[in-house]
């Protein structure tokens, strides 16, 4: 049970972080390069999920996705799915949780690095997406792991959201952050510091690697 | 063939820092932007660049316009197709010397890039630092793989920044040679910075003097050398002895016009300045001859008495502080002072002919 | 606490009543009456820890009986103030045609939710109801576990589940939108769903506190309970 | 009463977002600049509120600060004053959640700084404080700026551990996200988007007003 | 006074860049380092100042030790009490011209340090950038600021590492005085890096050529640049003639020694190397005098007949190619050129002292 509880976590946190990762830069990248109008207010507005209790963010997207939800209607029309109580929505919900994390961490990150570098390589020929992949992002690639691993960490504890829109199915959706918070209310005090010794174990590890990752490489 | 004729004006509008408005046209060579400190010659280099857009104008490289305001027409940087050594090198912290000669390489130009940058590195003489990320390298080496780097991505326009400044003598000498038959073989307009008189001179195929974000001078190095237009320009390029004087008299048949300046008569070629008008006169050191005797059977036409008060002893010339009514700079060898006994308090005549008094405007 | 202050721990479902039993207590004492309002559980836990409460209102006798056995509360005061109903909930939309327990097996059925059975004790009743039932292994499959009330009546209302099982006392509360009761669960399927009243132990004002346990059970307060759906205590 | 509410989120947030960013900058800044043993293994510890449930974060707090926990048994006896149930509580709960993202993000920003600089600082006789406050923070501000921005929201929306440790008396302890909480769960569909909208608005004019506090100044 | 006495590796263990290996003292006023490209200049000035420390050795700074590595002291940067501009500037990005000066400027120190940065910035020609940052500055402007900066921290040594590279010839004349005379007053140690021969001899009281590392070559610059010890240095310092020769005969009487190189027999001091060896003399092409006729009455003890092959015009000066069995290269001034009609394919004696040929180790 605590097996699949985990692979279902690990699951869903593998495939957020990696979305969250790819958008997050993508939008850190317009926010910090690109001038147009509203660009703080829209900056401001992505944060919000950091603001809102997770349940009530779960709430929201419910309205959105829900089989009878704005968006999640037209789909349930099209396709007879719904991304509620699937593994999907859990997915969903990390990223729309953690997202603003890797956003904030990425403009601040590439807004950082002298502009002067990519320069040199426009001015060598080289394009923006070349630039961005080869000066860009290795020069702000600091804040932007820091910003990943925010992701991760907050993708992996996430569990209000998910509750909301991927259900609890015991075996399906049940995420370990879950089965934690299960564990404590329910008195099982015991389960709860094993799920919890699991879980955290897991986040240092991953943690830890990366920051190994992004250590300089010493020189001198 | 480079046309640029552009106006940009720097820093906020209430407090213009500079305004840069040139017409430069540079043929298939070198050109040398020489100027001082400020004048604008980076914010040119740039502008053609495409870092920094114009106010107004037209940049031509070629038969590809990449700026016409008139136009509407801006070509991005990345399509320009621009050699640049930045003065301040700019080399990509993250790569080694080897990556970022490479990253120079434009991507299919080339069948083997690594065998092009690690020539390009030894032709630079920094092989051994291929592997070295740039702040483990010395300034020197760092502005060489600078200059590899640009050389490396086969432009349609090299404008070069200052790229010998920061390596020695010998080394700059041999480079120098490198920089000229790689123009020869690219057959594409240079544009080269610099404040070093050696390197305009055997670099230049043509030279500009920038002052204020102007064009004020155009020639040969050597024209311009010895014959700096204005007083500004004679200051920049170095021209020792420099006076304000006033005309005395036009003698028409001798093809020249006496210059007073002080209580010295200075001939100078003939102009067509009315008589008192206040003008500068330039002297080169190295155009004054020195003799102990008066000599009368001689071409040159000033001939002035004085007291050496001085002598500077510098590794490439010699310098004489000469005082004849006015102070002169004169540039002997060590040898003529050797051999002419020259002292201090020694009296001497300097001899110049007309030709080399310049008037500045 | 002050001396003129209580503070009520209280199960969050009996917000809008002990609200208005709150104001009853403070027209009759003159003390300030305050609620601290959260999941049965968590409130338990608080206590455990020491938290300055003086009153516990569960909505289990699970929460207070843990309580009880490790000596946190005054066993004396402890009471039973009301009790509630488990009910089958359908979004009033529904077209599924379900009028009993035993409709939940069918086939077209996909997802029925309800409370967690180890938070919400909400969830608790209903396994007994459903196990009795003989459905909860037959359901395990369908079933979705909310992590309260409010959400098990949010995914019915939304469509998200065909069916919900809640107290009889939500559906009053939650503004009945959306919802409408398809059946009630006779008493016999599950243990009587109380909710236990106490003093706990470490009170400073244990005169005060006995007042508001008092309250709930006398006629004034049973009133306000009725009003809200709620039982009473016998 | 959402006045108070208000008021009171305000309060623990500020009080919450300063000790985060003095904390959080420091410990970056320890993180970024010395080497010691367990270093990245303290930095992986330290993300790991991220990962908890805020409910068990905040379970682990009240075993470690309650009346009988551990840290509060002595406070207890020593002052009969308990951090349960009073704002400090909730101060210190939104705090302790909030604080890993400042810290990942100050350490990045600090270590993005190019150390040359510090150098310079150095050998001009600038102390290692003057440094850092007059060279690292400036030139490090955007990504400290950013990490004080996800804090803020962070702790502003804060209620999982609150909920635990403070409790959620209403006019005493109880912050917009509880209250938002409240409603939700008690079906005060109305007041709850009140409220959210509420904390949102406020949010988002922070954080809007924030960013523009960081963006450069326009030069050419 | 400094003393410096240390060993610093660079690089990794495995793939040694250098070793720097020097002992240098360097009394009040100012020291010129000057070698080439990667030398190690550089080094050599991060290790005084505490930047880098050195695997072993001594460093002290008038009576303050600020590194022993036998007495395990390290006195921190922060303490020693360096001026240094560095070779990249290292201007803060987010201070203004202005604040980088106050900032160099030690608290407490000055009773008005607003006007002390006002002053540096007035001195050195850049009060209008005063309130620019950095990116709006020219690269000379920047260099000036941080000269300005390091000028401020009134140290106990100054270390300057090519301060003057990117400024015009002109501004860099003045500038040069201002340093002598800050000097002066300030009666502190100067450590002055330049590739420039110039700088070098105006302002050097004593010169240092450092080659890999090591200090190679110790006196007054003009003994440096006329008499370079080895090859290399005279590479570095620019001697134009250098053969490799055979030592053929001690003439003692003379007080000379013929090395022969090629077909030439060449006159030079004597020296005690046996008959044979093979040598390297060097000969700079400002000690050969030129002249029309075979003189004898000459105290000159080499006279070769040659043939002028090239003529080379520079700004500063002219230089003759002259084959006449071997290739030297010989200085000239214009006036010369044109007063002995100096055409390629002229017949010329050179005349050489014997003490201006070399050897070179
Ligand atoms: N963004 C800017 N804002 C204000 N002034 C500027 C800006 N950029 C350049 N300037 C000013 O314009 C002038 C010309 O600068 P530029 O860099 O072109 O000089 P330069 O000729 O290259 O000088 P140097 O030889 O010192 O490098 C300088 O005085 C500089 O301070
Ligand atoms: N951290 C390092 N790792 C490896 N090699 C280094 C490192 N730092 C410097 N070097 C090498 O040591 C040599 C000396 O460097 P240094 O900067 O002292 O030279 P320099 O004499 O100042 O030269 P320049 O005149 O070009 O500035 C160079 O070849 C450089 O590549
Ligand atoms: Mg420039
Ligand atoms: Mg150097």
């Amino acid at each position: 049970m605590v097996w699949q509880t985990l692979k279902l976590s690990l699951l869903v946190v593998s495939i957020a972080t990696i979305v969250i990762s790819v958008a997050g830069i993508l939008l850190g990248y317009l926010l910090a390069k690109r001038e147009f109008r509203g660009k703080n207010l829209l900056d401001a507005v992505l944060t919000l999920p950091m603001v809102l209790p997770p349940t009530v963010t779960g709430y929201y997207l419910i309205i959105l996705l829900g089989k009878r939800g704005v968006l999640g209607r037209v789909l349930y029309d099209l396709t007879g799915w719904t991304v509620t109580f699937t593994w999907i929505g859990a997915v969903i919900a990390a990223t729309v949780i953690a997202f603003p994390l890797m956003v904030k961490s990425a403009r601040a990150a590439i807004e950082s690095v002298n502009a002067d570098y990519e320069i040199a390589s426009y001015v060598m020929g080289r394009s923006e997406i070349e630039t961005f992949f080869r000066i860009t992002l290795p020069l702000a690639s600091r804040g932007i792991l820091a910003g990943v691993v925010l992701s991760f960490a907050r993708a992996f504890g996430e569990f209000g959201a998910t509750l909301m829109i991927a259900g609890n199915i015991p075996g399906k959706t049940q995420t370990m952050p879950l089965a934690i918070y299960e564990a404590v209310v329910s008195g099982e005090d015991e389960q709860a510091k094993w799920l919890a010794l699991i879980l955290t174990g897991i986040a240092v590890v991953v943690v830890y690697l990366t920051n190994r990752l992004s250590r300089p490489r010493r020189v001198d | 063939m480079l046309k640029a004729r552009f106006k940009k004006h720097l820093g906020r509008a209430n407090s213009r820092a500079l305004t840069i408005d040139v017409d430069l046209k540079a043929a298939q060579g070198i050109t040398v932007l020489f100027g001082a400190s400020g004048a604008g010659k980076t914010t040119i280099l740039r502008a053609i660049a495409g870092i920094l857009a114009p106010d107004e104008g037209r940049i031509v490289v070629g038969d590809e316009v990449y700026f016409d305001s008139a136009a509407g027409i801006v070509i991005p940087m990345q399509k320009r197709k621009v050699g640049y050594v930045f003065q301040n090198h700019l080399l990509f912290p993250h790569m080694t010397a080897e990556q970022n000669v490479l990253y120079g390489i434009r991507t299919g130009v080339r069948r083997n890039p690594r065998e092009r940058a690690r020539e390009l590195l030894l032709m630079l003489g920094i092989e051994k630092t291929a592997d070295r990320l740039p702040h483990q390298l010395s300034g020197g080496e760092q502005q060489r793989v600078a200059l590899a780097r640009a050389l490396a991505t086969d432009p349609s326009v090299m404008l070069l920044d200052e790229p010998l400044s920061a390596v020695d003598v010998s080394t700059r000498s041999r480079l120098l040679e490198e920089i000229v038959s790689i123009q020869r073989r690219s057959r594409i307009p240079f544009l080269y910075v610099t404040h070093n008189h050696s390197e305009a001179l055997r670099l230049g195929d043509s030279m500009m003097v920038i002052e204020k974000g102007r064009v004020c001078q155009e020639g040969s190095p050597m024209e311009i050398f010895n014959a700096p237009r204005t007083a500004s320009i004679a200051k920049v390029v170095g021209t020792e002895n420099m006076f304000v004087g006033r005309i005395l008299q036009h003698q028409f048949e001798d093809g020249t016009t006496i210059v007073g300046v002080d209580s010295c008569r200075i001939a100078a070629p003939l102009n067509a300045l009315p008589v008192d008008s206040r003008v500068t006169i330039g002297i080169r050191s190295d155009d004054i001859l020195v003799s102990l005797e008066r000599l009368t059977q001689i071409s040159a036409r000033n001939v002035l008495e004085g007291v050496i008060k001085n002598i500077f002893i510098d590794v490439d010339k010699t310098e004489l502080m000469v005082s004849c009514g006015i102070d002169l700079k004169v540039s002997v060898t060590r040898s003529a002072v050797r051999q002419l006994n020259l002292k201090i308090g020694s009296t001497v005549f300097l001899l110049i002919k007309a030709r080399s008094v310049h008037l500045l405007e | 606490s002050v001396s003129n202050e209580i503070l009520v721990s209280a199960a969050i479902s009996l917000k809008d009543c002990f609200e208005e039993i709150g104001a009853l207590y403070e027209n009759e004492t003159g003390v300030k009456v305050r609620f601290n309002l959260g999941a049965s559980g968590l409130l338990q836990k608080q206590i455990e820890s020491g938290a300055p409460v003086d009153v516990f209102a569960s909505a289990a006798e699970r929460q207070m009986n843990e309580l009880q056995s490790r000596g946190f509360i005054l066993t004396e005061t402890r009471r039973n103030f009301a009790r509630n109903a488990l009910v089958l909930v359908i979004a009033s939309s529904s077209e599924l045609g379900i009028n009993g327990f035993a409709d939940l097996i069918r086939p077209e059925i996909t997802r029925v939710s309800i409370g967690n059975p180890k938070t919400v004790p909400a969830g608790t009743y209903a396994r007994q109801a459903l196990t009795n039932l003989q459905l909860w292994d037959r359901l395990q499959s369908r079933l979705v576990l909310a992590e309260n009330v409010r959400q098990v009546l949010d995914y019915v209302a939304r469509g998200e589940t065909d069916a919900g099982v809640v107290y009889a006392s939500d559906v009053v509360s939650a503004s009945g939108e959306g919802i409408a009761v398809a059946a009630y669960a006779s008493d016999e399927l599950h243990d009587p769903i109380q909710y236990p009243i106490a003093v706990v132990k470490e009170t400073k004002a244990r005169d005060n506190a006995r007042k508001f346990v008092d309250l709930t059970l006398s006629p004034a307060g049973q009133s306000i309970l009725k009003k809200h759906g709620f039982l009473s205590a016998n």
